[in-house]
């Protein structure tokens, strides 16, 4: 009997060599890696342009193999519009932070959702503004501490966690509206899948498609990489509850 | 005594920027002008921290230094990075317990102390930074060794006393 | 024959967040306390045999720094 | 093609087609409006792309996205609308793309009205945005000479991959006047090679502003300050009118130059010797034509929509060579060729040293022509 | 009070403060963030008004809201969120009402980087948002001035129902010095006359920037002019080195200006006679006293962290009585004193007349000195 | 037998004697007419600051007794929470049109809801924009025909009409919001009585308060006056239901 | 006795919209042609006896032109 | 034949724009240098609309004049407004449809027409603002009639005819 080696896993074509910049066990990496295995499996990578925001992946274009471009805060679903409205064949995506997306760039994010814009949106919801040192964000959880809620977010003054996908899915334009989480293999599995999806509802033209990826912050959250993952799981699912917010008839039949 | 520029650097986490501080302190209470500049940007790009501190009795103009007299260098980058641009007959303390190298050049008033080591023997894991500075004042009496004790006791932050 | 399977850190992206290490099934996983990467980090390493090449560190790899490897037995096909 | 009589809104938005503008977003605002009105009837049934945003913000964003891909975009608004997309132009110019943004000023500050003026000079020649760049600013000052330089406009944000600004005040934009379109253009299928496309068969393109060692920034600062001093050589355009032997050099752009083009006539009848220089680039400015004026001239009235804004750089070049005179009209008010004419005749007249600060001398004069008007 | 050692963002905060600021709406951006982070802790202690509002547009719109209600307000940002507050900031020149902007500038274009840089000088003296406007702009130099002028520049607002800016780069906002703070001022209980509060007991007060009929405009617009005149007058803050018998005149603003004075020492060692005068008030300039030097000294050496900004309005005031050079860096370099001494040294030396533009001269010696520091 | 004289109705305190620019049959003036009469039943007049927007309603500050603000277009939100952080005691309202609020204003109002500001917001969707002379709105029907949409909007090109009401009602800060009409003597009342209730809110604190009106715009619907109020029955109410989206408890008790 | 009101339309105000004469159950208001307001409209007016003062005219007006009242009869107090 | 100013001014429906506009297109078919600018901005702001066209042989230089040559009033607010402004010698043509007060200033050369009941009896009353133009060009022949009729004819909206 002769024995042959099989390769399960590695890493994949969608990715440059570098070495990321991220915290150690920031999850930025594991949705940068979804992206990258699902690109590939679609064979999209060079037909795909990225738009990185202003926020810890601002140097996300270092990381992918392709065409990207950087957009400044909040604009990057304006920016996907742009180029989108421009090349309609290509795959168009941002990939964005929750002070991004659903702070500065809530006009930005809920018009390209109400305009069906044909691009996917990878949304990191980590609760925290990370590049700038840990300030509160929309999504900051109540009573959380961070540098500008220094005794934890007062909701009266400070106001309540948005919860983004819930909202976008209100509006028509939206053909794929999902929430996932990175915090365990079975849910980071989930969220692949979710990315598989949104990727697929673009290229059938079923319109803006965007998956909410609940995401950790280590450095910013003063957690150990396992902790903050925890964290994840006991504080921020709660608040924001995983599930499928709007999902276009065509897909449910789709299997991936 | 005239206008002496400091620089410290190391690892995010090596208390570089607390070091350049407590000297900063202990120069206002001794009645000196001083300066301390970080390295600043987001922590977690990680790689180097730095700060440079500028001492002197006159008002000082420039808060930045391209030859500093004195460089603290807590990690071998450091060390490679500054021990270039060290004024003539400047003084440079190195951090042996992170490297095993010479320093080449000869007409500056190097140091090599096991800081790290120091420190974990008198039970102080987190202030080798500290031995350092002590180690500089030792070579360059900048400022009396007192003063500057007192102002690491007022300023260190609670939980590492 | 039990399957086997074996994993390589890739030391240019590992920072030792050991994420790998709590998600393995088989716990053969361990931060290398002897080596540093040249970025500064003790990668993870491999200690035991008894890998099964399920994959799962990889999934949750954020630096994607795992390759995964599985060595499946076969019959040799008859001339 | 024969001449059309074509509202300036519409003849811009036209021209920018004929040049091959493959796509326009913006947002409504007065006067500059039927721009985008235009551009929704005609780009869709053109097969281009039409969208208008939710605010000028996300419109010049849209731009600065298309501008990645190599093709021809533009955006048009008016004042508060552009200030609205000055971290948007700064991106541009940061990331060196080419882009068209008009710009039909309104009277301001904040809401203002919706009169025409000139009072936005500062915000588009010296940079609104932060940083250091340098926007190319076209001033046309007749809808033929709107629709010939918007063409150009394009022309050279390609060759220099740059941010070009065409500023026009609310008169030229809702005036109609006989002009002539240029044909329809090929637009070429060939991308840029630093365009975003897909990285197919080739190394990824990325296109950012963010330079984070101020070592690469300083170097992108330089770069785009060398190729502005090769625009300012190449590139300046203006128009005079009499010059040769005039005593009184008129300066001003757009209808302010326009309407003072007629008092300079009015003034040549009446035997004063006059002369207009209206600047067409008002970045680059035409700096060597004016210095070598300067020596010949004896006096220098700049008019302006505004409180005295080229005035700065016409009294930086001019250097105390002649004595520089000022006569604006602020808010939303366009000067008379009555009114220029009589500055006129004042400054032939006046053998004073002029004011350290021409804008001293003319406060007290607006007052009286308020006054008077009212 | 004794000295402290004090972070540059917080003294600033925390001046701000004992002013007697009721309100802070604000964004977070490097290099201004921990002035934000610092009004968060201790506004809310105070029971005034603290809001990290939604983005740069938002929060100088809430300080436009709260400067109607005649309180002291105030944000700080850094290059692009000030690009982002354009349209607000003419909104509130427009209406007249007081409000304090602080802008820790960062190298741009763009996103550029979080380095320390004085690339927003057009942007924040010459108007970077659209219309007729004129804010008066501080450029502190070290903690302490930043202490005292931001006091200053509450007061001012006051005064002339002004904007006022408070420009520093990042070196500023991140670098400890000692410092005395001011005592905690009495907040006055009484309402500006103009302000809206509910209209008890009197006429409804309304506060807006829309003047539809340009009629009025314009004689807003007079008003503006008219009060930035007196501001000319009665505002204008510099310092001055050693410039009594300079024949080298050394012009430059907060970091570079400050760096510069270690310079000039180091100049007047070495027998040269260099001078520094170093503005306060970027705007109202110190005009007539540059004209006076302009008139004593030999040659004028502009030194900046951009690419020749405040050199245009030195270039304007000087009025090529003595030649002018400049030097600057870019992107976030911060220029160290020898490079300036050996700037000093060669301008002692220079016979030459000097460039038409002095950055002709400049471009191929920075370009050296990247080189050699490569 | 003598009789008295009994007056049923007049023109509200809160009004000034100014005629206003509006279009004739435009029902922005009933708008305002319900919200004077409010202010005047609960006595706010002389507490109240307004804050008018860019739109047809600019010049609202003109025919309310009261003290005015003007905001830049679509800020008013961010105004309003300027004010009212600092004046807490004081009424504070915004009034602002679809293209004010729902475009170029989507950030301003969504996170002042978020946060749960105190400040009543009146929002007329009249599905255009009237003082621009008619260009879309976000709030335009499918395929209705505007000065930007010459061929009506194609919603595969310009979107789907966002409806603010039902997204505002998501957020947690938010403690009033409802939609209703003014197209007939019923939905008026219906109406007043919304407003009565929103300003109610804000009195007790109760977080964010915003009542929508579908409004009428004759001269840009290209309709009579009274044409225009049944298109507001026939064609926007389908699209707009109205109906209360957020009510917090603490109102469905209370008796206007 | 039926209660009787009537109204009063203030020219200064009225744009001559016409909203009242739709709303008006009793079908007592016109626009009186013969009349121009100072801004150029033709005001409403009423024609019959027939109001009752019911104020719906007034609730539909946009620009608060329409002054309602109403007759009520009354007994007279004893002295 | 040197420049010639007109205004054209009245209520917003009188469809004052439109005239000069095909006095624009009829200068032009007569290859004269033409300019035509409207008072602009949100229509419904009511009140009265007004251009200015100038017709010359020369390049124009202002669209915009103090003192029209010519001014055509197609309601009494535009009567009062221009017919101090006109010209010495310039030509007030006035729509007595819609007032009836007598022009004071002599020096001009006025003429009243009853233009709305004019365009009734021929049955095309929306052409009110041609009756007026017609009359201008009766007492000022800058152009030949059958030219502006033509570009009436060619420029004439659909739902007009
Ligand atoms: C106009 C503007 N405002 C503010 C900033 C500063 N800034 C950079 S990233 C960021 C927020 C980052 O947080 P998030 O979007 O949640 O992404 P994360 O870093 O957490 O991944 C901010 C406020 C900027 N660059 N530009
Ligand atoms: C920054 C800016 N952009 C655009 C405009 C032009 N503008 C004024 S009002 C308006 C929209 C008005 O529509 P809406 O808000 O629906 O109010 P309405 O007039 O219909 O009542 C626009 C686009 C402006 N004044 N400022
Ligand atoms: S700061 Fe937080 S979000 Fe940013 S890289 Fe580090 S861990 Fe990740
Ligand atoms: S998860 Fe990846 S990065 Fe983290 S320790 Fe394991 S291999 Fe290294
Ligand atoms: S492949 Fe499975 S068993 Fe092997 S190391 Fe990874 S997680 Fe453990
Ligand atoms: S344009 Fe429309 S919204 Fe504006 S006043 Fe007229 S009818 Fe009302």
């Amino acid at each position: 009997m002769v024995a042959t080696t099989e390769l399960i896993y590695q890493r994949p074509e969608s990715f440059t060599d570098v070495h990321t910049h991220y915290c150690p066990g920031c999850t930025h990496g594991v949705a940068h890696r979804l992206i990258a295995e699902v690109l590939d499996e679609m064979g999209l990578r060079e037909n795909t342009i990225g738009v990185a925001p202003v926020g810890c992946s601002v140097f996300a274009y270092r990381y992918f193999k392709m065409d990207f471009v950087e957009a400044a805060h909040g604009r990057a679903p304006a920016m996907a519009t742009g180029i989108k409205r421009v090349l309609p064949n290509n795959t168009v995506f941002t990939y964005q932070g929750d002070g991004d997306l659903a702070s500065i760039g809530m006009a930005e994010i809920m018009h390209a959702a109400a305009r069906g814009e044909n691009i996917s949106v990878i949304f990191i919801n980590n609760a925290i503004y990370g590049m700038t040192g840990g300030q509160m964000a929309p999504t900051t959880l109540p009573g959380m501490k961070t540098t500008s809620s220094p005794l934890g977010r007062d909701v009266e003054l400070a106001g309540y966690p948005i919860r983004m996908s819930e909202i976008i899915s209100n509006l028509d334009g939206a053909g794929y509206v999902v929430r996932r989480s990175l915090h365990n293999p079975a849910n980071i599995r989930k969220a692949k899948k979710a990315i598989r999806l949104a990727f697929e509802t673009q290229q059938r033209g079923l319109g803006f498609s965007m998956v909410e990826l609940l995401s950790s912050c280590p450095t910013n959250w003063k957690l150990s990489a396992q902790e903050a993952l925890d964290f994840i799981a006991e504080k921020m699912v709660p608040v924001f509850p995983l599930g499928d917010y709007k999902v276009h008839p065509t897909l449910e039949s789709l299997k991936v | 005594m005239e206008e002496t520029s400091i620089i410290i650097s190391g690892f995010g986490g090596q208390g570089t920027l607390f070091a350049g501080q407590v000297l900063a302190y202990a120069s206002m209470e001794h009645g000196l002008e001083v300066t301390w500049i970080p390295s600043y940007g987001p922590e977690m790009r990680g790689g180097t921290a730095h700060c440079t501190v500028i001492v002197s009795e006159e008002p000082i103009g420039s808060p930045l230094v391209r030859n500093p007299d004195v460089v603290l260098a807590l990690n071998l980058p450091s060390v490679d990075k500054y021990e270039d641009i060290i004024k003539e007959n400047g003084v440079l303390v190195a951090n042996s317990s992170l490297f095993n190298r010479q320093i080449t050049r000869q007409e500056i008033n190097s140091l090599l102390i096991p800081a790290n080591k120091i420190a974990e023997e008198i039970g102080m894991s987190r202030l080798g930074n500290m031995i350092m500075v002590g180690a500089m004042l030792a070579m360059k009496p900048i400022l009396p060794l007192d003063v500057v004790k007192k102002s690491l006791e007022e300023h260190i932050p609670e939980r590492h006393k | 024959m039990a399957v086997t399977g074996w994993i390589v850190v890739d030391d240019l992206y590992c920072k030792g967040c050991g994420l790998c290490i709590e998600a393995c099934p088989q716990e053969v996983l361990v931060l290398d306390k002897e080596r540093l990467t040249p970025k500064g980090y003790h990668p993870a390493k491999m200690t035991q045999e008894t890998c099964t090449g399920c994959g799962i560190c990889a999934v949750v790899c954020p630096d994607a720094a795992i390759t995964v490897y599985r060595e499946k037995p076969e019959k040799v096909a008859r001339r | 093609m024969a001449k059309e009589l074509l509202k300036g809104n519409h003849a811009f938005a036209e021209a920018a087609i004929r040049a091959g503008v493959e796509a326009f977003y913006g947002y409504p605002i007065t006067p500059s409006t039927e721009f985008l009105e235009y551009m929704s009837a005609r780009l869709p049934e053109l097969g281009r792309a039409f969208v208008q945003a939710e605010s000028e913000v996300s419109a010049i964003n849209m731009v600065y996205g298309a501008a990645c891909t190599g093709k021809r975009v533009m955006t048009a608004s008016s004042s508060p609308g552009i200030s609205l997309m000055m971290e948007g132009i700064s991106y541009i110019a940061g990331t060196e793309v080419p882009a068209v943004v008009v710009n039909v000023m309104r009277g301001g500050p904040g809401l203002g009205n919706i009169a025409p003026s000139q009072g936005d000079y500062y915000q588009m020649i010296k940079g609104g945005g932060h940083g250091d760049y340098f926007p190319i600013v076209l001033a046309p000052a007749s809808v033929q000479e709107a629709i010939d330089y918007i063409s150009l406009a394009f022309d050279l944000a390609d060759k220099y991959r740059a941010l070009v600004h065409v500023v026009v005040d609310g008169n030229m934009g809702q005036m109609m006047e006989p002009a002539e379109l240029p044909p329809l253009r090929e637009i070429p299928d060939k991308v840029p090679d630093w365009a975003v496309s897909g990285a197919k068969d080739r190394d990824p393109n990325i296109l950012t502003s963010i330079y984070i060692d101020p070592v690469d920034e300083e170097v992108t600062n330089l770069r785009l300050l060398k190729r502005w001093k090769e625009i300012e050589k190449n590139e300046v355009i203006y128009k005079e009118y009499e010059v040769e032997d005039a005593e009184v050099l008129v300066i001003g752009f757009g209808t302010a130059g326009r309407v003072a083009s007629s008092a300079v006539r009015e003034a040549r009848e009446a035997g004063i010797k006059a002369g207009l220089l209206r600047p067409i680039t008002l970045a680059p400015f035409p700096a060597d034509r004016l210095r070598e004026l300067a020596d010949r001239v004896k006096r220098i009235l700049v008019v302006e929509m505004n409180s005295g804004m080229m005035l700065d750089d016409v009294l930086r070049l001019v250097k105390g060579k002649v004595p520089v005179e000022f006569y604006g009209r602020m808010g939303g008010m366009t000067p008379l060729p009555d009114e220029i004419y009589g500055e006129i005749r004042r400054v032939a007249e006046n053998k004073g040293p002029g004011a350290q600060d021409p804008r001293e001398d003319w406060i007290p004069r607006l007052e009286k022509v308020i006054a008077g008007e009212k």
